[in-house]
């Protein structure tokens, strides 16, 4: 048995570039006309490409590689079209594109050069009952309408892939970002480093080849793409949370009250103690269950093993978040410091890809019903 | 009088005259919310010193109507039923007032008390400093005598409405070298003056209810200190006793209005159906009435000289109040990301957001534990 | 208005009356043969009238009193039968019983001479699905069987009121506990202070006059009962809770590591602190929601508010049971300090007359499913 | 050799071992089941010894069989799910042999390892005092030499099994006026002797597996301590490095078994309709994984040098016990009022009331916070 935690070298290495690069190059705090810039950036260092196979222009690594980077730029409050296009968009096209639309739309991908992001359920659940966009067939091609109120896209993506319903059941589109029909607005969200627009099509014409699906992969496919966002994005959320605790950790040895520094407090010391254990539970079942997943078939079984990495995770940053606010204490409540940018994270990441309680019902079902 | 017929005089009051102009301000303004509608809250404040609902508690001497507890009660009840805005003035009316009538001289009583009684003289509070939060007597703002004044020199932090106001009340360090709680002086300042400059604190909302306030030898007339020079301590513990009066029960009826949107919007986007949800639902509500038994236990006050009751009152709202705003957030789910119009939404992510304030403020979760543990158990420092 | 949480002059004095006397005569760790005596002194002090009318041979005080009592039992965990009798027997008999059962029962209960328990659907529900003993008619009277596997009883319960399926609903019976056909056995529990038996009924002959409900009051007086019994346990609970800071306080004062009291480690304070809190949070729910019951009539809006001090006092009391056992160290984890003591009937008493669990579902149900 | 051969070899031996006279030892034993068949556990630890399982990690120049530590993984998992019972041997096996091996003389190895191996002869431990719990360095037990021999007088506590083990490894206080860390040292000696006393310690539960050990001039000869006098802290905390070896995942293994035992009551008893208890159960299980993540993350060591996950792990495993214990005793409802013989109620209630000495043995909760934030935080003491 090799242990599948030990990271190698070309692991730590990948990481540590990723540290370095994100550190100086952060734009949390920076105007938004600078994410295109910072998107060239990333994508020269190939990170669109680490989930790619080689010869559709990718870098062919897997879940540990991509959870890794999910978690550096987690903990720099990065803003950009990553989350969606990578872990989102091209996930649903790894696991339930068909090969046609995999050669058409992975290589671009993966380059950069373009961004997706992916439409399912609100919430970005794997739920057909709760899906609202209807695409019906129309001479050789399709017709597709709908709203999609909260889409995670700055405003770049240049296409969609899009979970509809069809006269016969459901379907994967490409949706075209300037296709005649389509209306995106951008919405004013609490959350800055995660920007969504609102997505609405009005009669969208969709070539015969724009549904991309693989015939008799939807389901699973997007039930597993659902999976695995779930657990970058609780990649994301550990290196938030080590975030706060750093900057709690700062602040607080730094600060003097009392005549003496708020963090040789023994309540405090443990509240950041309490910090750490849950931080890194959370970051031990990302990496091991990372290790894990590109090797399970089974969904249910893939769902559970998912559930124990984002329930902890997102558990754990809403902690750190609140704990940073409280333990910084009048500063940590105001826009200059930074609590409040992963409090508001925080928040957001806890309600997409299903909440910790949807996670934990994916458990209880599998341990005390299907027992 | 008789409470019946006192809260319906209340009710009657407020429903003739919380409308027209002033029914757009039905359940706004307070923490949270103070930047809504700030000039025509102070209108309303005028409005309700006519109808002789300001410093309604004071003594008759004093100008007020002298009420008894359970009218005081009452009065908050109704007028958080019927949606009062959230009170420009209390600041003046329930924390200095009663401290003027405790502790200052009636020269000071004459001079304050009618503009307060009014709703024409706005008050706020200048007591924390960026090195004075949690530590409050490690107060580094000077004040000296100079002839017929008083001059203060340094900054206050944290101070609420300090933009809407027109004085502010300050403890100050008047004997230099002093540290701790000695040699502090409370001193009670205009703040329109050159000496004065308030710069607003962005929180997290990126609205700015708190301020910052500078001072640069600004000056306040020798008569306008409470109690002696050196005895400021005193009087600055002393106001802040007055915070757990009857309007805590006021406070609570925010609570009961802030739960109720939470009920509505949980049926409303299915939330009620959601277990953990519904429980986290439940608990809130058990919470929020044993805030009111504990409330009503604190204002009996028969449980002894310690009151553990009275001690934990403001851990226990403050961080009830904590949790409603993250079930809020959490009953709204996706939806709770964007900025709102809707007055139910909007109000619901503003608890989210301000009450992490709450467990800050007015002594922070971790003080308030300290001080219940070496006040009403007895452990040692 | 009058403030409600005011306690009377009266009832200050019976709080200070019951204090000093159960200070005394504390025998949770005494011999189990020294219970009849402390019961005794018990009826002396007239603590099993205090519910009851003045002309059944009671007291003909409330809620608060009752309440009063129990929290100071709680404090000192008295073993005796007042749990079983007062505050479950005779509240049954009160709200459910008819003229005829209250005047033969209640003086004689009352007066302490005899002792009785109640007997519902398991873990003292009001719960007619669960209810499994039966009783049929016979000749005149009436014939019951089944089996209660675990009853409030101390061995010493003259008699037991049973809620039993009829032909055609339910009932509520006078058992006499040497009744031919009654075997009772008591119980190996964990909780020495809350003793139980088996009661196994074979074909127990009853005569006519067995059956003591007032017609149509069943289902109404007895989900009161339990509501008001789920309070008196409330208020018994927080007197034990009250017990777990006493000693925790008194231990950690002495207690000397690293050279100074365990009490003054911040930790160690604001633990304690948080204990003090819900502490006090419950019993303020307690003597408010005494206060009111005696006056609500709505069996849902009284389920309610009892489901405040029930939810607050379970929860509290095993929190600072728990606690206790931790802050004491090694030795909270032995029989010879206390702390065992109330962490057993902390457990025990989250799971009987409903748990925290089933209270908040009915407060959820009115607030979310009657709105 | 290869890890299918070699988990097929422990499982195949535990078949045809753990049978007979051995059948009724299966998920017996452990921590809160100390008191079951301690004879019949010795027997099995010699039978285990046969089989060449005892010390089968220690090098083999120490007559192990130096496995590597995923194959020692392998046998911990296969040991606990063919319900191997609970080791009597392994605080000789895997905490003194090692320290042994590390530390001892090759004459002391000589002279300890082999009884160790054969599973003849039982350790206990003997470091935490009436006086001496969290603050460790506290020690007042004394020990001095004398002639021959080394003395020692005083009293250890919480000893486990000492009234069932023939050797006892204790630190003690060799310089007279010594304070803290300096000045102790750790000796090894036999408890059969007229100077020792082991009186038992009756837990929440009425059964005693731990002891309190009376010293009274109690000998050891002057072999028999390990390190230099005045080096007993040292070798002290680096036989308790080795807690956190490869067992940990047998430890684990039991966990899995709990886990498994309280999602069977929950089927029975129809707790797995409550939707609270269901959450509950779903948490211990996730606790459960991240546990095993945490494990593996801990044994892999590429952390770096803080290596928080080590830091944390006693800490998190006993919560996650604790918890379980808890939510075991919510499955089983009133029933679990009452003392059981069934084998699995009887499990559940041992883990809900010894699990409460998980948080407090080997350092409470508060002294592993207090390490975290200090050792992993470099939080100011």
């Amino acid at each position: 048995m090799q242990n599948a935690l030990l990271l190698s070298e070309e692991q730590l290495a990948l990481q540590d570039t990723a540290a370095a690069f994100l550190a100086e190059f952060a734009n949390a705090r920076k105007p938004r006309d600078e994410d295109a810039r910072l998107w060239r950036r990333i994508a020269e260092l190939g990170w669109p490409a680490v989930q790619v196979p080689e010869n559709l222009g990718g870098l062919d690594m897997g879940a540990v590689e991509l959870a890794l980077l999910m978690e550096e730029m987690g903990r720099r409050l990065i803003r950009s079209p990553y989350f969606a296009s990578v872990v989102l968009a091209q996930t649903a096209l790894l696991h339930a594109g068909g090969a046609v639309a995999q050669e058409r739309f992975l290589p671009e991908l993966a380059s950069g050069e373009v961004t997706a992001t992916l439409i399912l359920a609100p919430g970005l659940v794997w739920a057909p009952d709760a899906i609202r966009i209807e695409c019906r067939r129309h001479g050789d091609g399709w017709v597709m309408s709908g709203e999609a109120p909260q889409v995670l896209d700055d405003g770049s993506a240049a296409m969609a892939f899009v979970a509809a319903r069809t006269e016969d059941g459901f379907g994967l589109f490409h949706v075209s970002a300037n296709a005649p029909g389509v209306e995106r607005s951008p919405l004013d969200v609490w959350d800055l480093t995660r920007p969504q627009c609102a997505w609405r099509l009005r009669n969208v014409r969709l070539d015969p080849g724009a549904r991309v699906d693989a015939p008799g992969k939807l389901e699973v496919g997007l039930a597993r793409t659902v999976s695995l966002a779930a657990l970058q994005l609780a990649a994301e959320q550990v290196g938030g949370a080590a975030a706060c605790l750093d900057m709690t950790l700062a602040y607080t040895k730094e600060r003097v009250q009392f005549g003496r520094p708020v963090a040789s407090f023994q309540a405090v010391k443990h509240r950041c103690a309490e910090m750490m254990v849950r931080l890194e539970t959370a970051r031990s079942a990302v990496r091991g269950v990372a290790a894990s997943v590109d090797c399970q078939e089974d969904a249910q079984a893939l769902a559970c093993e998912v559930a124990v990495a984002r329930v902890l995770a997102s558990d754990a940053y809403r902690y750190c978040a609140q704990e940073a606010v409280q333990l910084h204490g009048g500063v940590g409540f105001t826009w200059e410091y930074d609590p409040q940018l992963h409090f508001k994270r925080a928040q957001w990441g806890s309600q997409w890809l299903g909440t910790a309680s949807v996670w934990r019902e994916r458990v209880a079902t599998q341990l005390l019903d299907l027992a | 009088m008789n409470e019946t017929a006192f809260r319906a005089e209340v009710a009657g009051w407020l429903a003739r005259e919380l409308k027209g102009e002033f029914a757009c301000l039905r359940h706004r303004g307070g923490p949270g919310d103070e930047e809504a509608f700030p000039t025509l809250r102070k209108a309303w404040e005028r409005k309700m010193a006519e109808g002789g609902w300001v410093g309604a508690a004071w003594p008759q001497e004093h100008g007020g109507r002298g009420l008894p507890l359970e009218l005081q009660l009452a009065f908050h009840e109704e007028y958080v039923r019927a949606g009062g805005p959230g009170r420009m003035g209390h600041i003046g009316e329930t924390l200095l007032a009663p401290t003027l009538i405790e502790l200052g001289t009636p020269e000071q009583q004459r001079r304050f008390l009618p503009g307060i009684r009014a709703g024409r003289e706005f008050w706020c509070q200048g007591y924390s400093e960026p090195g004075a939060g949690s530590d409050l007597a490690a107060i580094t703002t000077r004040c000296w005598q100079d002839g017929d004044v008083w001059r203060v020199q340094g900054q206050k932090v944290w101070t609420s409405l300090a933009h809407e106001s027109d004085w502010i009340f300050v403890i100050a360090r008047s004997t230099p070298g002093s540290v701790g709680r000695e040699g502090l002086t409370f001193l009670l300042m205009p703040l329109d003056q050159p000496g004065i400059e308030i710069q607003p604190i962005r929180q997290m909302t990126g609205e700015a209810e708190f301020n910052a306030v500078f001072f640069d030898g600004a000056s306040t007339d020798a008569g306008c200190i409470i109690g002696k020079p050196g005895e400021g301590w005193r009087v600055a513990m002393a106001l802040l006793g007055f915070e757990r009066g009857a309007s805590t029960l006021g406070q609570q009826m925010h609570f009961v209005h802030e739960m109720q949107v939470v009920v509505d919007a949980a049926i409303a986007t299915g939330a009620a159906f959601d277990p953990t949800l519904r429980e986290r639902i439940a608990d809130a509500w058990i919470g929020l009435r044993a805030l009111r038994h504990n409330a009503l236990r604190m204002l009996a006050g028969n449980s002894g000289s310690v009151r553990p009751e009275s001690l934990m009152y403001k851990y226990a709202w403050s961080n009830w109040h904590r949790d409603l705003g993250q079930l809020a957030m959490d009953v709204l789910g996706t939806a709770g990301d964007v900025r709102s119009e809707d007055d139910a939404v909007r109000r619901l992510q503003q608890v989210f957001f301000f009450s992490r304030a709450d467990t800050i403020y007015a002594g922070t979760n971790e003080i308030q534990l300290n001080i219940i543990a070496e006040r009403a158990l007895a452990m040692p420092r």
